[in-house]
């Protein structure tokens, strides 16, 4: 089979799976779990053969829609970068797609979860694949109703119809700007084809962040971080495939899509974002109790640390001896495309490293607590939890694997992949590095804590004493990404899956080399045993406790974006729009319209109150006429 | 024989014609009402009987002929309603006949 | 077999209306509803067939040409029918939508069901003329045909306030139809081609053009008249009231297909006979749907309880997308435009039947007093989120291709016009889904569960499935193979572009 | 008495040319006649032979209806046959018909003498028939006159209901004086005129041609300026042109409903038959003084008839107002055809269809009164479509037809008039004709709504308050004759149009 | 003398009109109607129309005013029961007269016709007759189914019909 076929193929699957549960498999759960499985299955089947087969850049491009000039094609674009991405997608996919047979098994609308799931795995291969912003933006728009789909999975809730419906509205809301974005591009560059953009294109500071606003809403990041946690209200494979290994990172590999259009301003812009938003949401991850909600934040964090990976590349432009690219001279930019690019893909190296190893440990961790939370029939509290360690052994293992990885253990992946980042920070702005420090710090402190409460202690409810190891079709996709997430972060693996990006990324040489191994030590040393002795495995949260003042600062942190968005669409867009309603219902419907109607209708009557039946005022009519007419003969007129 | 020109005749007729109108106006008996209607026939006549005179063509003159049997009718006609309408309403009094009104 | 095309295409409009008349002649009951589906099926397929048909390279000309002289041969007035690249697409709405209103209005068990179908019938046929037609007066012609049985079910099966809306609507209607009737037969008269037939008025217009100032006035009056019956802002006052008061039939007609008559007119007939009036009034025209129709419409639809009235806002505020789409002027504004009218046809025809249904079950159209409706019925709670996302443009549906090429071609005139547009699609996203979770998600309310508790609510049956499958397959098959509609409609597009190129090109 | 002079008479007096009208002429006579001779208890089939005269002289004008090639002057000038004279005789025929059988529906109710009634209705139909092809003011007086004293009777035909005569006596002294004042500018034109002689051949002020020729020559002439407006004015009063208008709601209320649809049909009809004749040929030459005149008039009368019926209730007065409104668009008609000639064609057509919605709309009312009929109520109809679809139906397509909509014969009669006014550039009449045109939307639209969407009519004792009417199968056959009628000529123009538009 | 005899007529006829406005007495208006007509007789015979002046006395003096005055007597309105005229009604009539006197003044003004001189023979009886025998022949006929119709109008109108009577 031609390598595009089978990328093609790749998109398809999923897509008639989904259309086959939709129509005819809606009251068949088993069998729809099935062939979803299936075709997930084949896609990650597809997705290590196209890697490997390396095959890329196979021309594949067909006219979808034209009007006049203005025409969309669905094309791939295969290079190593999707490649990647693809085989992400195809792993964790297979993986979340065989722990829901299990976790899901006694659901009554399984068949409706295995549809969004395919329909998920369709769109975001769509996004992967797509060789033009215009065709990016479509399955953009197809994984946020995928999304809203599994989010409103328990819609019988209405936190989860709540949730979904968030998720949804705030996506849209940077899909405003992603969309502006596009068509700016277009018609800047007459293209929005990304190997032609690669090529040619007008520098533009808008077009980058409006695009970035797409990412902004995709990857959750400030102030759009809002929906993710509660994205959390969706079943935890969901939660574990999309709103942390793949979707969200789909707002991270569009950014290393566009990289070639990105200037320095804008990257300045994505670096302090992605900064702030891994330190909000570390922050906010103290406090959680709900053992999603830990990891939502921690998402959130480790997205913050990518997109402020991307965001660093800008940074060597001090040594870009003429300085910005002035504007009408086309050799700055020209300069600017051979000097600065080298050093901007250091930061796509590091982004997509770390999304591949959080990929695998975020998916593991997601998993693992999906795993938790089913074995105590669906508790999620952490501090009822406790004393899992004994009674689920694998799901202790495998959770205390990702909790390494993500916390940057030397030895796995996430330490490598977060070293890039740092090492990258330390290269270009010490600020940024400081903070991510820090962050680091917290990370490791909040999940400690959460892992410690969770396994450890004794068991703090009925659910948890009864608790029991999850079947086999969950702790299958455990081990395996407990082994991913061991070895991911080895150049020998990572340089096979990623190929040409792996190549981009940077690693601290000489002196440097040791003063990173020492930072990330001591960020590990510190956050975990701060965590490990301030946090005793009780069903209290110690910091609560022991510092209410502080526990309430980040819980008001952590609502008060919340707090703000929910002020405005309360008392300012709902105020608003009943004052326009009022308007056109009471105003111009009712006042305006009515009004005019109602004295069309008095002159009528005053008309009408004419013909009074009197004879003589007839007989006065018809002087009048005649004497008008007279008038007229008479050229009065 | 006639002493006075067209004019006269004429202005006389145009005199005629506006009392009948301005009786019409005025009064509120119907029977008189329907008397000024008449007169203002017979002003047209006057006017046609003159023109006939000094323009030299008899058709003036015959006109009035048929005026004459019109008015005739009409009179024969608007008294029988008169006369009809006066059983049900005991009245003539046109500012009575107005039943018919919004 | 082709060359009775032309007859087919007769055909397909003469059926419903002499079904109607059969009807109206006093066939029992129980043969009028099944003449009336086979009346609502025929059309259908001819327009199918006549689409399959279609040539690939034919979009640019008329197809399928046939001309009646009806009497007003002198004045240059034929019923002439044909389809192009525009109308085709069109024609195919027309014939869908009638059927699935069709069909849905057969199991309706409306009272006085004979003369309900009649009514519906007519109106039918009416649609499948307008959009045939090549002689504007018969466009015209048609449109009002459609338009009377509107108000007549409006009034007679119409909800709350249907009086008032009865008759605000046949008001509203009336005006926009007059001015823009004044404004046809002032093309006619200016055009000095003494023909109505849009061929000849071309043909004419494209030698001796038409006098600046007058062009500006005669756009005004379609503008304005076309608008109103658009639902133009702030001429929309009626369209929320009507399909709030409208039964699910005929509002599915009129706000899906008959209402896009002006869209249609402007496209068709306006844009490439006029262009310099076109663009005298773009601007104006874009700011009154950009403000007017998508803000401050998006708005008000946010702060609706009625699910109707709110379907009813929705369908204004789109079509302050179909408005700008035309103020710019291009092909691709204009094919966008197209797509829109097609998938907004289909969409809000959907919505509007699936809103009836939930009102069966319900027995409520207050969306604060629904909830948790999913339980009882999911396969309803599918098809209105799946009809809910076509109307706020989701890929893999019709109005996307719309919505997006309207985008895409509206920076050309206003990068701020495109922001406030697009800031639309966030407005229709919050509305849309906040009604869908309202109705189906949560738990129920307390009303509702007294209702449910008295008429226990059951999932849709065949007759209510079939017309929305109809409907959401159409829109899913152009969402996912746009090209079928933009190959014919680009096609002539371009011919009428090309022919306002030498028109413009005559007056340098 | 001479030969020659005999022999004029037989030369002059080409009365074959006017065998329709004698023919109606000498029915009514035979209707007295048979009156006379048969015994009392078949006195109601006498109508029956006026219809067949009406019917066997439509026959006959239609099959000869080309026979007439036009612009021969007969009778000394007296008539002038011309293609508009046959429509104008098929359409009075066609009205007077019709007019019958509303009164075979009415009559019988008050027990009113039927005979008489036909009599008169076919001396007045025969009138108008002559009226419409004079060509001579004498004889337009004379003819006018023989249908307005024919009106004076019809409509105070139920003298024992006060309202219809009271209704008579309005019409009496207004008609009346309308009379006087036509009458006094037929004088003035006369003397304006003067002698005048051709080739030997002495000409008055009372023929027509002469007229245009001398206004030709002396277009500034006021006494024959003067005497020209009176005419027209006195013409208005037929139309119920505003100002002349302020009758027609009182005399249409009381008149009995059959007299009320001849009044609204042919009445009308035959004043813009000889306005057109008038404006068009007679006057032709102050057509700089007519336009405005007939412009305000026309402006006038449609916002006045629309704006007073606005808030009408009762039926007949509606049809009246309403009525006046229908008469601003053919004047609108009667301006444009100062230019643009097809309008002429337009104003007729218009009329048409006019007739045919009208007489369906009043059919209806005489199904639905009672004896006293002046005192009907728009909210009687209410829920008429479900008492009686049938008669629901009618109605509506009748009034959907006067509202001009669309696929209704009466949008096309419109819709000829506004192509006509605009290829006349009537701009601004065409705008006030537009706001017309949508707030007679709003009353019509009240009347279907009353049929078709209120609530039924409750009498006191909770029964409903309609009398069961029973609808004979001719009735029921005209009627939907008329609908259909007006239904088809929205979509086939071709039978009246190929005719009309020649 | 003829001057005088104008003088007269003119004064017989407009006054005796006047005076059938003004007055209130319905027996004195039709009694000051025939002096007026006598009046416009005499115009007539001024104009060599005495046929015109025989007809006009004969049908008017004969059978109008005749009829009038019998109808008043038959319907015996009191006089006295008219009511004194309204404030507006003498606005409005005052107005309205004022109308009519500028109508007529303009006439004078813009409507004189060249003083031309009676011209041409008297027409005698028979040049009437044979107008009316030939070329007003169809008129003729006419006003004869005219004077038929407003025959039967009046019966219609007038006469106790049985079985109406018993409806009503």
């Amino acid at each position: 089979m031609l390598p595009v076929n089978t990328a093609i193929l790749t998109l398809l699957i999923p897509l008639a799976s989904a259309t086959l549960i939709a129509l005819f498999l809606r009251k068949h759960g088993a069998l729809a779990s099935w062939i979803s499985t299936i075709a997930a299955g084949v896609i990650a089947v597809f997705s290590l053969q196209l890697l490997f087969g390396g095959a890329r850049n196979f021309p594949a491009s067909w006219e979808w829609i034209r009007f006049g000039d203005f025409a969309i094609s669905l094309g791939v674009k295969f290079d190593d970068l999707a490649a990647l991405m693809l085989l992400i997608v195809g792993v964790v996919g297979l993986c979340v797609h065989v722990f829901s047979l299990g976790y899901m098994h006694d659901d009554g609308a399984r068949a409706r979860f295995f549809g969004g799931l395919s329909l998920f795995m369709f769109s975001m291969i769509g996004i992967v694949l797509a060789d033009n912003l215009f065709m990016i933006f479509i399955f953009w728009e197809l994984v946020g109703v995928s999304s809203y789909v599994l989010i409103n999975h328990y819609c019988e809730k209405q936190s989860a119809s709540d949730a979904a419906k968030k998720a949804f509205i705030v996506n849209r809301v940077g899909d405003f700007g992603f969309l502006l974005g596009i068509i700016m591009c277009y018609w800047l560059n007459h293209t929005v084809n990304l190997s032609e953009l690669a090529e040619h294109h007008v520098f533009s500071t808008a077009i980058p962040l409006l695009l970035f606003c797409g990412a902004l809403g995709k990857s959750a990041q400030m102030p759009l971080q809002v929906w993710l946690p509660d994205a959390m209200e969706g079943p935890t494979p969901v939660s574990a495939l999309i709103h942390a290994a793949t979707m969200v990172a789909a707002g991270i590999y569009m950014l290393c899509r566009i990289e070639p259009l990105m200037v320095p301003q804008a990257l300045n812009v994505i670096m302090w974002i992605g900064t702030i938003t891994a330190l909000y949401a570390a922050l906010c991850a103290i406090v959680q109790s709900d053992i999603k909600k830990v990891l939502a934040y921690s998402t959130l964090s480790q997205l913050g640390y990518m997109v402020a990976a991307f965001g660093l590349g800008a940074l060597e432009m001090k040594i870009y001896p003429l300085g910005l690219p002035r504007v009408g001279h086309p050799e700055d930019i020209a300069a600017l495309e051979t000097v600065g690019r080298g050093f901007l893909a250091a930061g796509v190296g590091a982004a997509m490293f770390h999304l591949t190893t959080h990929a695998f440990f975020k998916g593991l961790l997601f998993l693992g607590s999906g795993s938790v939370i089913h074995g105590c029939h669906h508790e999620q509290d952490i501090f009822k939890m406790g004393g899992l360690k004994g009674k689920m052994p694998i799901t202790f293992v495998t959770f205390t694997i990702g909790v390494l990885a993500i916390i940057g253990m030397p030895g796995l992946a996430g330490f490598f992949s977060k070293d890039a980042i740092l090492y990258l920070a330390l290269e270009k702005n010490a600020a940024v590095f400081a903070i991510l420090v820090f962050t680091a710090v917290l990370t490791a402190f909040y999940m400690i804590r959460m892992w410690k409460i969770t396994f450890f202690g004794s068991a703090r409810s009925e659910n948890a004493s009864h608790a029991h190891e999850s079947g086999l079709s969950m702790t299958l996709p455990l081990l395996l990404l407990a082994a991913l997430s061991v070895a991911g972060g080895y150049s020998g693996v990572f340089g096979k899956l990623a190929g040409s990006v792996a190549l981009l990324v940077p690693e601290p040489e000489g002196a440097k080399h040791m003063t990173m191994l020492l930072t990330s030590l001591a960020i590990l040393i510190v956050g975990v045993g701060s965590a490990w002795f301030f946090y005793p495995a009780a069903s209290t949260d110690a910091l609560e406790e022991k510092s209410p003042g502080l526990f309430g600062v980040l819980e008001w942190l952590k609502e008060s974006f919340d707090r703000l968005y929910n002020y405005y669409v309360a008392k300012i867009q709902q105020r608003f729009a009943m004052l326009l309603n009022f308007l056109d219902q009471i105003f111009l419907a009712g006042l305006i319209i009515r009004g005019f109607a109602g004295l069309v209708g008095l002159v009528g009557y005053g008309a009408r109150a004419l013909y009074t039946g009197s004879l003589h005022v007839y007989v006065y009519w018809f002087l009048l006429g005649a004497v008008v007419l007279w008038a007229f003969a008479a050229g009065v007129f | 024989m006639s002493p006075f020109g067209l004019n006269a005749y004429i202005l006389i007729s145009a005199l005629l014609f506006a009392i009948g109108f301005f009786g019409v106006l005025l009064r509120k008996n119907t029977l008189v009402i329907y008397m000024c209607l008449e007169l203002m026939l017979i002003a047209s006549t006057l006017g046609l009987v003159a023109f006939s005179r000094f323009n030299h063509t008899l058709d003036g003159s015959v006109f009035v002929f048929f005026i004459l049997t019109i008015a005739a009718a009409e009179v024969a006609v608007g008294l029988a309603i008169i006369v009809a309408l006066f059983r049900k309403r005991h009245t003539i009094a046109v500012e009575e006949l107005n039943s018919l009104k919004n | 077999m082709n060359s009775c095309n032309p007859q087919l295409l007769q055909l397909a409009i003469a059926t419903p209306l002499v079904a109607a008349l059969i009807i109206a002649l006093g066939l029992p009951k129980r043969f009028s509803v099944k003449l009336a589906a086979m009346a609502f099926i025929i059309p259908a397929l001819i327009a199918l067939w006549l689409w399959w048909q279609f040539p690939a390279e034919g979009g640019g000309q008329y197809q399928y040409l046939s001309s009646i002289d009806t009497g007003l041969g002198s004045f240059g007035i034929n019923l002439k029918l044909g389809l192009n690249g525009i109308a085709l697409p069109m024609f195919l709405l027309a014939a869908i939508v009638g059927l699935a209103a069709g069909l849905y209005a057969l199991r309706s068990g409306a009272e006085r069901l004979k003369l309900y179908l009649m009514l519906l019938l007519v109106m039918h046929g009416g649609l499948l003329g307008v959009f045939s037609s090549v002689d504007v007066f018969f466009f015209y012609f048609f449109h009002e045909l459609a338009l009377i049985p509107t108000f007549i079910m409006v009034g007679i099966w119409g909800g709350r306030d249907r009086n008032y809306a009865a008759m605000k609507m046949t008001i509203y209607l009336t005006i926009g139809a007059m001015l823009s009737l004044i404004g046809l037969i002032a093309l006619y008269t200016r055009s000095g081609a003494n023909s109505f037939d849009l061929i000849e008025l071309k043909h004419a217009i494209a030698v001796q053009g038409i006098h600046g100032v007058a062009q500006n006035n005669i756009f005004a009056l379609l503008m304005f008249g076309f608008g109103i019956l658009v639902s133009l802002w702030p001429f929309h006052t009626w369209a929320p009231l009507g399909y709030g008061a409208a039964p699910s039939s005929a509002a599915m007609l009129h706000a899906g297909v008959l209402k896009k008559f002006g869209l249609y007119g402007l496209i068709q007939i306006a844009l490439p006979l006029l262009p310099d009036g076109a663009a005298h009034w773009a601007w104006k025209l874009a700011l009154l749907a950009g403000i007017g129709n998508i803000l401050v419409i998006g708005f008000v639809t946010i702060a609706q309880r009625d699910l109707k009235q709110m379907l009813g806002y929705s369908s204004v505020m789109h079509m302050g997308y179909c408005f700008l789409g035309i103020a710019t002027l291009s092909t691709a504004g204009s094919g966008g435009v197209v797509m829109l009218m097609l998938a907004h046809g289909l969409s809000v025809a959907l919505l509007f039947l699936l809103a009836t249904s939930i009102h069966h079950r319900t027995h409520t159209f207050d969306l604060t007093e629904m909830g948790g409706l999913v339980q009882k019925t999911p396969v309803l709670a599918a098809f209105f989120v799946a009809a809910t996302m076509a109307s706020i443009g989701l890929p893999g549906f019709a109005n996307f291709w719309g919505e997006f090429t309207v985008f895409v071609a509206l920076w050309k005139l206003s990068p701020v016009m495109t922001a406030v547009a697009v800031a639309g699609v966030i407005i229709s996203a919050v509305y849309g889904l906040r009604a869908a979770a309202r109705v189906f998600f949560g738990q129920p309310s307390e009303q509702l569960q007294r209702v449910l508790a008295k008429h226990p609510a059951l999932d849709l049956d065949w007759w209510e499935r079939l017309p929305a499958l109809i409907l959401l397959a159409t829109l899913l098959f152009f969402g996912f193979y746009p090209r079928a509609l933009s190959l014919p409609v680009n096609q002539a597009l371009t011919e009428s572009v090309s022919a306002t190129d030498a028109t413009l090109s005559f007056h340098r | 008495m001479s030969t020659e002079l005999l022999k004029a008479i037989a030369d002059s007096n080409q009365w074959w040319a006017i065998g329709p009208e004698m023919i109606l002429a000498c029915a009514a006579l035979g209707l007295l006649v048979l009156e006379i001779i048969l015994p009392k208890d078949q006195h109601r089939f006498i109508p029956i032979v006026a219809v067949l005269a009406l019917v066997a002289v439509l026959v006959g004008v239609i099959m000869n209806f080309d026979a007439i090639r036009g612009g021969e002057e007969l009778f000394g000038g007296l008539i002038r046959l011309s293609a508009a004279g046959q429509i104008a005789r098929v359409f009075f025929l066609f009205a007077s018909l019709l007019v019958l059988f509303l009164a075979s529906v009415c009559l019988p109710r008050t027990r009113m003498p039927r005979v008489e009634f036909s009599h008169i209705v076919l001396v007045v139909t025969a009138a108008l028939m002559l009226l419409t092809q004079s060509n001579h003011f004498v004889m337009f007086f004379v003819a006018l006159e023989t249908v307005t004293i024919g009106f004076y009777i019809l409509v105070s035909y139920f003298r024992d209901s006060a309202l219809s005569l009271e209704a008579g006596l309005k019409y009496l002294v207004l008609g009346a004086l309308s009379s006087a004042i036509l009458l006094f500018g037929i004088v003035l034109i006369y003397g304006a005129v003067g002698r005048v002689v051709v080739d030997g051949v002495v000409h008055t002020g009372f023929e027509y041609g002469t007229v245009a020729t001398f206004l030709q020559q002396h277009p500034d002439n006021f006494l024959a300026i003067a005497g020209a407006l009176l005419v027209i004015g006195g013409v208005a009063f037929k139309i119920g042109a505003f100002p002349f208008q302020i009758w027609i709601p009182d005399v249409y209320q009381g008149a009995p409903t059959p007299v009320t649809a001849f009044l609204a049909v042919s009445s009308k009809a035959a004043g813009f038959a000889v306005l057109l004749v008038l404006v068009d040929q007679v006057f032709a030459p102050l057509s700089a003084i007519l336009r405005p005149v007939l412009s305000i008039m026309a402006a006038a009368t449609i916002l006045f008839g629309n704006l007073s019926a606005l808030t009408q209730r009762n039926d007949k007065r509606l049809m009246g107002l309403s009525g006046i409104s229908h008469a601003g668009y053919l004047l609108l008609g009667v301006v444009a055809s100062l230019t643009i000639p097809m309008a002429t064609g337009a104003v007729w057509f218009y009329l048409f269809t006019y007739m045919l919605a009208s007489m369906a709309a009043f059919g209806v009312m005489a199904y639905l009164g009672v004896t006293e009929d002046a005192g009907q109520e728009i909210d009687t109809y209410n829920r008429l479509a479900k008492d009686h679809p049938f008669l629901g139906a009618i109605l509506a397509v009748a009034v959907g037809s006067l509202a001009g909509i669309p696929p209704l014969a009466g949008f096309m009669g419109k819709l000829l008039i506004f192509v006509a006014a605009f290829k006349a550039h009537l701009y601004g009449l065409l705008a006030v004709a537009i706001i017309g045109v949508v707030i007679s939307i709003y009353y019509y639209f009240g009347w279907i709504k009353a049929a078709y969407f209120e609530s039924p009519v409750v009498g006191e004792e909770g029964q409903p308050a309609r009398p069961v009417t029973t609808i004979s199968l001719i009735g029921a056959t005209t009627l939907t004759v008329l609908a259909l009628a007006t239904v088809l000529l929205g979509f086939y123009q071709q039978p009246l149009t190929g005719w009309l538009l020649k | 003398m003829p001057n005088l005899l104008f003088y007269l007529f003119t004064f017989l006829a407009v006054g005796g009109a006047l005076l059938v406005v003004v007055n209130r007495n319905a027996v004195n208006a039709a009694m000051f109607l025939l002096l007026s007509l006598v009046g416009v007789a005499g115009l007539f015979v001024l104009l060599d129309a005495a046929l015109m002046a025989f007809v006009l006395l004969l049908v008017y003096a004969g059978a109008v005013v005749a009829l009038f005055l019998f109808i008043i007597m038959l319907l015996d309105t009191t006089p006295g029961a008219q009511k004194p005229f309204k404030k507006a009604t003498i606005a409005a009539s005052t107005l309205g007269g004022a109308l009519l006197i500028l109508g007529v003044i303009s006439l004078t003004k813009r409507g004189m016709l060249p003083s031309t001189e009676a011209a041409g023979s008297v027409p005698t009886l028979k040049n009437y007759a044979e107008q009316l025998f030939t070329t007003y022949l169809l008129p003729v006929q006419i006003v004869g189914f005219m004077l038929l119709i407003a025959m039967l109008g009046v019966i219609v109108l007038s006469k106790r019909f049985a079985v109406t009577d018993k409806a009503s």
